[in-house]
């Protein structure tokens, strides 16, 4: 968990089981309590609706549908001078940067850079103790994390935070939820935007999960699906918030070259079909092969800007990593 | 409480042979709405009449069976309340019984004679043949809105810290039913409530509904089960329709991952106050249908123990399920009154009285040893959060079906279910 | 090492222990002692002596002081020894017939509930003993003394055709929650302990009520303290219980002046710690305390009081009225005034009690015998229908252990005497 | 059929009667000291049970909703150590002589102490561990934990009668043992201080501060602190969880069984089966008032709850102690969500 404040709710505990947990089970459907050994039911959201098998139909219906007051190639999302102080320690330190509509961006970084508490920044997880957040024209200053997400920027998480009792499809359609206006009274009394909102978000969804490429486990638990999947299915529920900008936070991690590669494709796919693209990666590899412009911070500081081949020449970043192979960094 | 679920003991949904829940879900959720109905009405007519059928066994001894279920009405109302509150959004609730005390009081206070503010009588605005109707939705009103006042300043704290301030709550509800002496009688409580004046004949000049009416198989404890039965349909049917929505989705959101909800676009305040305020008001309900029964209402009715006892047929039955909490809350309400008076039991003699003088010794060690072998419950849950999605419950069956080897019969529903999708 | 250390304190404790209990007995301070065997606790209800409790402050027992009307003023005792016997003259005949009673028989409440219970087996075996050809059943209900679970014990009870009469129920608000149950069906509803006065203002026809009401109870005793005790000012102190609360109602309207706002008080069923109700009495020095309530917290109320220095007269009524206040209360309990509509038992009939149930009789147990002796007469005298039996009872009179027994319209005892005791 | 409702008489609005609660002010005032004292008294007995209620929960996160019954345990404990001891129940003070009454008040207190202390492992062992080895939600272990609650309650109440032939538990409180006459030593401001008090708060603030050192100051205090902060890393440094976990619950247990003695010399008929639940919810507030997870913040939430309740029910009347305790509760709660010292284990975070 990244959050200090709200963090503490969750048990100390808890976080460790559930990263054991995860260790040992995601990804395998083997035993059962009673040592019976049953496959999952694979249902595949193609089958329940056919059109879905055809991928430029997903990639319509995932595509986003709200207007957006940034032109492509302006300024999306700015940092300005946003400075993150914890008691005596300065996590950022004036920090300023844009990510500019349409662009896939890498934020990149030593451990303990200040990468995860710039995305907190603006996420909204912690509120800048210094500077502003802008995004899409107007300042975030003390909106709520929810509203936030509703202004349009959506993101996942390191540690995969999936509902995981929740299935797959259920998962997003909270996502789609963020987009919906029905509450208890509608809900209640099953008015017809109720209705027109539950057949949206479930269409939405499943074009949704055929997209990122996990639509044949829809009706699955989340802590059931392999751990790639938990990993595309977090993509999945980020996007089912339409947003503006979506922030990957170390999609890769624990990932083979092949799933690698694979998420490289999705991040082109999400950014094709219109998105804008965070993305905060150990993996210089894919770093380098994915993003359009890299940031990079050192201590709670940007110490570069550019495009990746810039960034790769760049004396104080090959410095700050030096002595360090990429793919070590993590 | 940010509780991560656990993988080790339930049984994942997706492997569907794993039990014979699990496979009676499938079958049920992939059946169409009217077979459902041609299945459901009759089991809920079987569930109507079991009082009064007299089942040698199941029928209890020492006191009336149709009595017992009409406790059970209202207990089961509770548990599926205080199940939106604790199952649905993981909010931890020790006071649940406030709610059940705030509501069996409205009820009270405006239509008993003891009371100053009573509202019946001549020159009052409620007629005494229909006060108790009026007064319910009072009741409920009220009972939401206190849960909107206890709620709005403390949903905010953590689990732990909610479950401690809710048990204040429902204590000070208690106390100041106790200690208000001038208006709820305090100790003395309040007695005459007024109840459903129905179906008056010259043996029965209570009505129905009255406490005198004992005679015969269909007494007043049944036609009371009878009114709670409907009154918990009209309750599943609202609380399934939130469960199958935004708000059913969002609660279970907040139960995984407060935070995650939130950054997800959930506005978990909100709906964590809706939880609460819902599950007040429906506790307010029970406790309204419980004034009329009874016809008599005190403070001590409305301890801790209850409370405690409210949960504890959530999580026997399994929280999060809301047919599972209807049978905790039978379980609760019928066990000790299945021992008491009773003789013999199939042939073996037993000393009933003696156990059911220990039932808390035994409750006790059930609850403890049901913790450690099914945490879950007797039924675990095994939500359904969308409202549309049935012909995904369709396919999972045809698949699961296709996956045993008997292919096939499915792939009519599957088309179907893919219209009823895309309109 | 911490280990071993801890080990060790573990065995040096063990070994004091040990060292220390083979001191033998230590005595107490004040006039009573440790380890004497005396016949302690003569309980008033019963005038009969614990055998197993240990002795509690010495020698002390509740003691029968003298029999007052509504007024306060004395009446002479009427019990004794022409009492009718439930015996009768060992002819009755009669089938099949029993009695219900109902009240608490588990849970927290349950003392009451057996009290009377008790009472009605003894009456019923000198009955059954006597008369071969009417064997009388008992038949036990356990509301465990909750209105909701009495509402679903009533209809059992009614639907019983055996059931010809009831003893109970045994508390105030099970009955208001039940009464229609039993007026409806016409049952004789006899109770033994239920003392709220509102009960017979219902217009039920079917109840009778075997002692005296709160509404007598409480304007006697407060005449009583203000007149032939002479006290000037009492605090009333009651708990949250049904009894309580009415009690101290009319004991505070029969006051009047006497009873003092300032150190009225209120206390819950359960508490133990009285510490700021006692500085609260302790500051308006009343001449007596009233407590309307029961003695598991009068009790401990007590003795904090005179640790608390306050020497004021402790009065209080039946809740407390028990054997086991005396014990827990010890000395402080000594000097204590309690007012009861129950009747002393009578030696003999303590020791039948005793012998029969183990335990000394409690309050009720001898209305308990007194009401079965009445239902047993009707039946011995050829009553089988509810009808029947509530008409009996309706124009009974007779004396009983405790009082003489008529009733009015109402259901009402005509004449309605409370009884005075002292611990001491 | 008449009609549903008039709306005349409604309108009219002479129905609604509203009743007065008085306020005692001037009572306050005068008796400011004394209840201070008092309070404190009250307060230093829930501080210590709070205590355990405090530290379960910072090493476990586990709200030992049984606690209230080890504390039940523990006046039961002492009890009968004194029983053993020859003394017999009676309604009179002992007059033993202050050495001797030292030393047998202190014995009882070890009595209580192992008695309540061995109980809350046992409980860890056979309640609590099972659930910790298949991960259960912390739902699971509140409802173990008042199902445990449940079991030793009416096993006071039902089977230890039959076990010591009647002489403890049972459905009445245990005829008292008093081994301290209640007498005032001196005076504060006016207030009377007695001997009980002085016993009380002493020993509390002895207990208080040993268990403060030790957590603080001791090798096997770091290892609560560290498991609390963090069990995985502390598990690597080589601390075994499950000694750390024992060794939190026998203190816990251990200071119940010492504020039972203490709690005992105040109101000698309190030990009844039924006895430890109310104060163990108080406990519990006071917990969860200081900051729960907090060893200082129970301390001081045990004290502040004593004194408050105290001046409440003076200003309100008795009646109302409860409600003045739990409004408290909630409205600090309001204004200082995690309690007023927050809720980190002792100084794992100064």
């Amino acid at each position: 968990m990244t959050d200090p404040g709200s963090a503490r709710a969750g048990s100390h505990f808890d976080e460790q089981n559930r990263s054991v947990e995860d260790a040992e089970d995601v990804g395998s459907d083997k035993d059962l309590p009673g040592g019976v050994t049953e496959e999952p039911v694979i249902v595949d959201v193609a089958d329940v609706e056919p059109e879905l098998a055809d991928p430029a139909v997903v990639a319509e219906r995932v595509a986003p549908t709200r207007a957006i007051d940034t032109a492509v190639g302006a300024d999306l999302l700015e940092m300005r001078d946003v400075t993150m102080r914890f008691g005596g320690l300065v996590a950022l330190d004036s920090v300023s940067f844009s990510i500019r509509r349409g662009e896939i961006l890498g934020l990149i970084g030593p451990n303990g850079a200040g990468k995860t508490t710039c995305f907190n920044a603006m996420t909204g997880v912690y509120r800048p103790s210094d500077g502003q957040v802008v995004f899409d024209g107007e300042p975030l200053g003390k909106l709520k994390r929810n509203q936030i997400t509703r202004r349009g920027i959506a993101r996942t998480f390191q540690n995969i935070r999936l509902f995981s009792e929740m299935t797959a499809l259920e998962n997003v359609v909270v996502g789609t939820d963020a987009r919906h206006r029905t509450s208890v009274p509608g809900a209640t009394f099953r008015t017809p935007r109720h209705r027109r909102e539950e057949h949206d978000a479930i269409e939405r969804a499943m074009a949704l999960l055929e997209f990122v490429g996990v639509g044949a486990r829809a009706t699955e638990k989340a802590r059931n699906l392999p751990y790639g999947d938990q990993r595309r299915l977090e993509i999945a529920r980020a996007l089912a918030t339409e947003p503006k900008l979506l922030c990957l936070d170390e999609p890769a991690a624990g990932f083979n070259p092949a799933e690698k590669a694979a998420l490289m494709d999705l991040i082109r796919k999400i950014r094709a079909d219109g998105y804008t693209v965070l993305l905060i990666e150990h993996d210089m590899r894919l770093v380098m092969g994915v993003t359009d412009r890299i940031v990079v911070l050192e201590f709670g500081k940007k110490i570069a800007e550019g495009q990746p081949a810039e960034i790769r020449e760049n004396p104080a970043v090959i410095a700050a990593y030096l002595g360090v192979p990429d793919d070590a960094t993590a | 409480m940010s509780t991560p679920v656990k993988q080790t003991s339930a049984t994942p949904l997706g492997r569907p042979h794993a039990g014979v829940g699990d496979r009676f879900r499938l079958w049920w959720n992939a059946q169409s709405r009217p077979a459902q109905w041609a299945f459901g009405v009759p089991f809920i007519l079987f569930i109507a009449l079991v009082p009064i059928l007299n089942i040698p066994v199941l029928t209890t001894v020492g006191t009336n069976f149709g009595a017992v279920m009409a406790q059970f009405g209202m207990i089961a109302l509770i548990a599926i309340g205080l199940n939106v509150v604790v199952g649905q959004a993981g909010l931890l609730d020790l006071g649940y019984v406030g709610f059940y005390a705030v509501g069996a009081y409205t009820v009270a206070l405006l239509t008993s004679p003891d009371s100053p503010w009573n509202q019946t009588g001549e020159g009052n605005w409620l007629s005494q043949d229909w006060a108790w109707l009026a007064v319910l939705p009072v009741a409920v009103c009220i009972t939401a809105i206190s849960g909107l006042l206890l709620g709005s300043p403390t949903l905010r704290l953590r689990g732990d810290y909610l479950a401690i301030v809710t048990l204040g709550f429902g204590e000070i509800v208690r106390l100041l039913a106790d200690n208000l002496g001038e208006i709820t009688g305090g100790g003395r409580g309040l007695s005459q409530v007024a109840y459903p004046q129905l179906g008056q004949t010259e043996a029965n000049p209570g009505g129905l509904f009255s406490a005198g009416n004992v005679a015969g198989r269909i007494n007043s404890g049944v036609w009371w089960f009878w009114l709670s039965l409907v009154l918990i349909m009209v309750v599943l049917l609202f609380v399934g329709n939130l469960e199958r929505s935004r708000v059913g989705r969002a609660w279970v959101a907040i139960r995984e991952d407060e935070d995650a909800a939130e950054i997800m676009g959930v506005p978990t305040f909100k709906f964590k106050l809706w939880a609460f305020t819902i599950g007040a008001a429906i506790g307010g309900l029970s406790g309204a249908l419980y004034a009329g029964q009874v016809q008599f209402v005190t403070p001590t009715n409305f301890n801790v123990i209850n409370s405690v006892l409210f949960l504890c047929a959530v999580v026997l039955g399994g929280q999060g399920n809301k047919l599972g909490v209807i049978l905790g809350a039978f379980i609760i309400v019928y066990l000790p009154n299945f021992f008491l008076g009773r003789t013999d039991l199939f042939g073996i003699p037993i000393n009933g009285n003696e156990i059911a003088n220990y039932r808390y010794l035994f409750f006790g060690l059930a609850l403890m040893v049901l913790m450690i072998f099914r945490p879950q419950g007797l039924l675990p849950a095994r939500q359904k959060l969308l409202t549309y999605g049935r012909q995904l419950y369709v396919a999972a069956r045809r698949t699961a079906k296709r996956q045993h080897g008997d292919a096939g019969t499915g792939d009519q529903h599957g088309t179907t279910g893919a219209e009823e999708v895309s309109r | 090492m911490h280990r071993r250390s801890m080990r060790a304190a573990l065995v040096l404790v063990a070994a004091a222990t040990l060292t220390l209990a083979a001191c033998g007995d230590k005595s107490a301070g004040g006039s009573g002692s440790g380890s004497e065997s005396s016949s302690a606790a003569t309980s008033g209800a019963s005038g009969s002596s614990s055998s197993s409790a240990a002795p509690a402050g010495g020698d002390l027992a509740i003691n029968p002081l003298v029999q007052i009307d509504i007024d306060g003023n004395e009446v002479e005792a009427s019990t004794g020894t022409d009492a009718v016997s439930p015996a009768g003259d060992g002819s009755a005949t009669c089938d099949g017939v029993s009695v219900a009673m109902a009240g608490a028989l588990t849970g927290p409440n349950a003392a009451l509930g057996l009290n009377i219970l008790y009472g009605m087996q003894t009456a019923l075996k000198e009955h059954n003993d006597a008369n071969a050809n009417c064997q009388v059943e008992i038949k036990q209900f356990d509301t465990e003394g909750d209105p909701q679970k009495a509402t679903q014990v009533a209809p059992q009870i009614v639907s019983d055709a055996s059931v010809i009469g009831l003893l109970g129920p045994a508390f105030s608000g099970e009955t208001k929650a039940t009464g229609t149950i039993f007026s409806q069906a016409g049952l004789l509803s006899l109770t033994a302990s239920a003392t709220n006065p509102d009960l017979t203002a219902n217009g039920w026809t079917n109840f009778f009520r075997g002692l005296a009401n709160d509404a007598v109870q409480g304007p006697a005793v407060a005449k009583y303290l203000t007149g032939s005790a002479g006290f000037s000012t009492v605090c009333v102190v009651k708990d949250n219980s049904d009894y309580g609360v009415g009690l101290a109602e009319t004991i505070t309207e029969g006051l009047g002046d006497a009873a003092d706002p300032s150190c009225a008080a209120d206390v819950k069923t359960g508490d133990k710690d009285f510490s700021a109700t006692v500085q609260l009495i302790a500051g308006a020095e009343p001449d007596a305390i009233f407590y309307a309530g029961y003695y598991a917290e009068a009790a401990p109320f007590v003795a904090q009081l005179r640790e608390g220095g306050v020497e004021a007269a402790f009065v209080s009524a039946d809740g407390t009225n028990d054997p086991q206040f005396v014990d827990q209360a010890g000395s402080a309990a000594e000097g204590a005034y309690l007012s009861c509509p129950c009747g002393p038992a009578p030696e003999e009939f303590a020791a039948t009690y005793e012998s029969e149930h183990g335990q000394v009789p409690g309050v009720y147990s001898v209305e308990g015998y007194d009401l079965m002796t009445i239902i047993l007469s009707g039946i011995d005298s050829g009553i089988t229908d509810r009808a029947g039996l509530v008409e009996y009872v309706k124009n009974y009179q007779g004396q009983g252990l405790a009082r003489e027994y008529q009733w009015d319209d109402n259901g009402e005892l005509s004449s309605s005497l409370i009884w005075m005791y002292e611990v001491g | 059929m008449s009609s549903l409702l008039s709306v005349g008489a409604l309108a009219d609005g002479s129905w609604l009667a509203v009743p007065a609660i008085s306020f005692n002010i001037e009572a306050l005032g005068d008796r400011f000291w004394s209840l201070t004292i008092e309070g404190l008294a009250y307060g230093s007995i829930y501080a210590l049970v709070a205590v355990g209620y405090t530290l379960v929960y910072g090493v476990l996160r586990l709200i030992n909703f049984a606690h209230s019954e080890i504390f039940m345990l523990g006046m039961f404990g002492q009890y009968a150590v004194l029983m053993l001891l020859g003394f017999s129940p009676s309604g009179n003070a002992y007059a033993e002589g202050a050495v001797m009454t030292i030393v047998y008040l202190g014995i009882a207190m070890i009595g209580g102490m192992l008695i309540s202390g061995g109980a809350a492992v046992g409980l860890e062992r056979v309640a609590y561990r099972p659930l910790r080895k298949r991960n259960a939600p912390s739902l699971v272990f509140l409802i173990t934990a008042i199902g445990a609650s449940f079991v030793i309650q009416e096993f006071v109440h039902f089977v230890l009668p039959a076990l010591t032939d009647g002489e403890l538990g049972g459905v009445n409180a245990q005829q008292p043992i008093r081994l301290v006459e209640q007498k005032e030593q001196f005076t504060i401001f006016g207030a009377s201080v007695t001997n009980v008090t002085l016993i009380i708060i002493g020993s509390a603030l002895v207990l208080a501060l040993a268990t403060d050192m030790f957590v603080n100051r001791t090798k096997f205090g770091r290892g609560i602190r560290a498991v609390a902060q963090d069990p995985t890393t502390a598990t690597l440094m080589g601390i075994s969880r499950e000694r750390i976990i024992m060794l939190t619950f026998l203190i816990g247990g251990v200071l119940a069984g010492a504020a039972a003695l203490l709690y005992t010399l105040r109101v000698p008929n309190g030990i009844i089966y039924s006895g430890g639940f109310i104060l163990g919810i108080k406990a519990f507030c006071a917990a969860v008032l200081g900051g729960i997870g907090n060893l200082r913040g129970a301390l001081l939430g045990g004290l502040i709850l004593g004194v408050m309740e105290n001046y409440g029910q003076i200003l309100f009347g008795t009646a109302w102690r409860d409600v003045v305790a739990f409004a408290l509760l909630i409205l600090i709660l309001m204004f200082r969500p995690t309690g007023i010292l927050g809720e980190t284990l002792g100084r794992a975070r100064a």
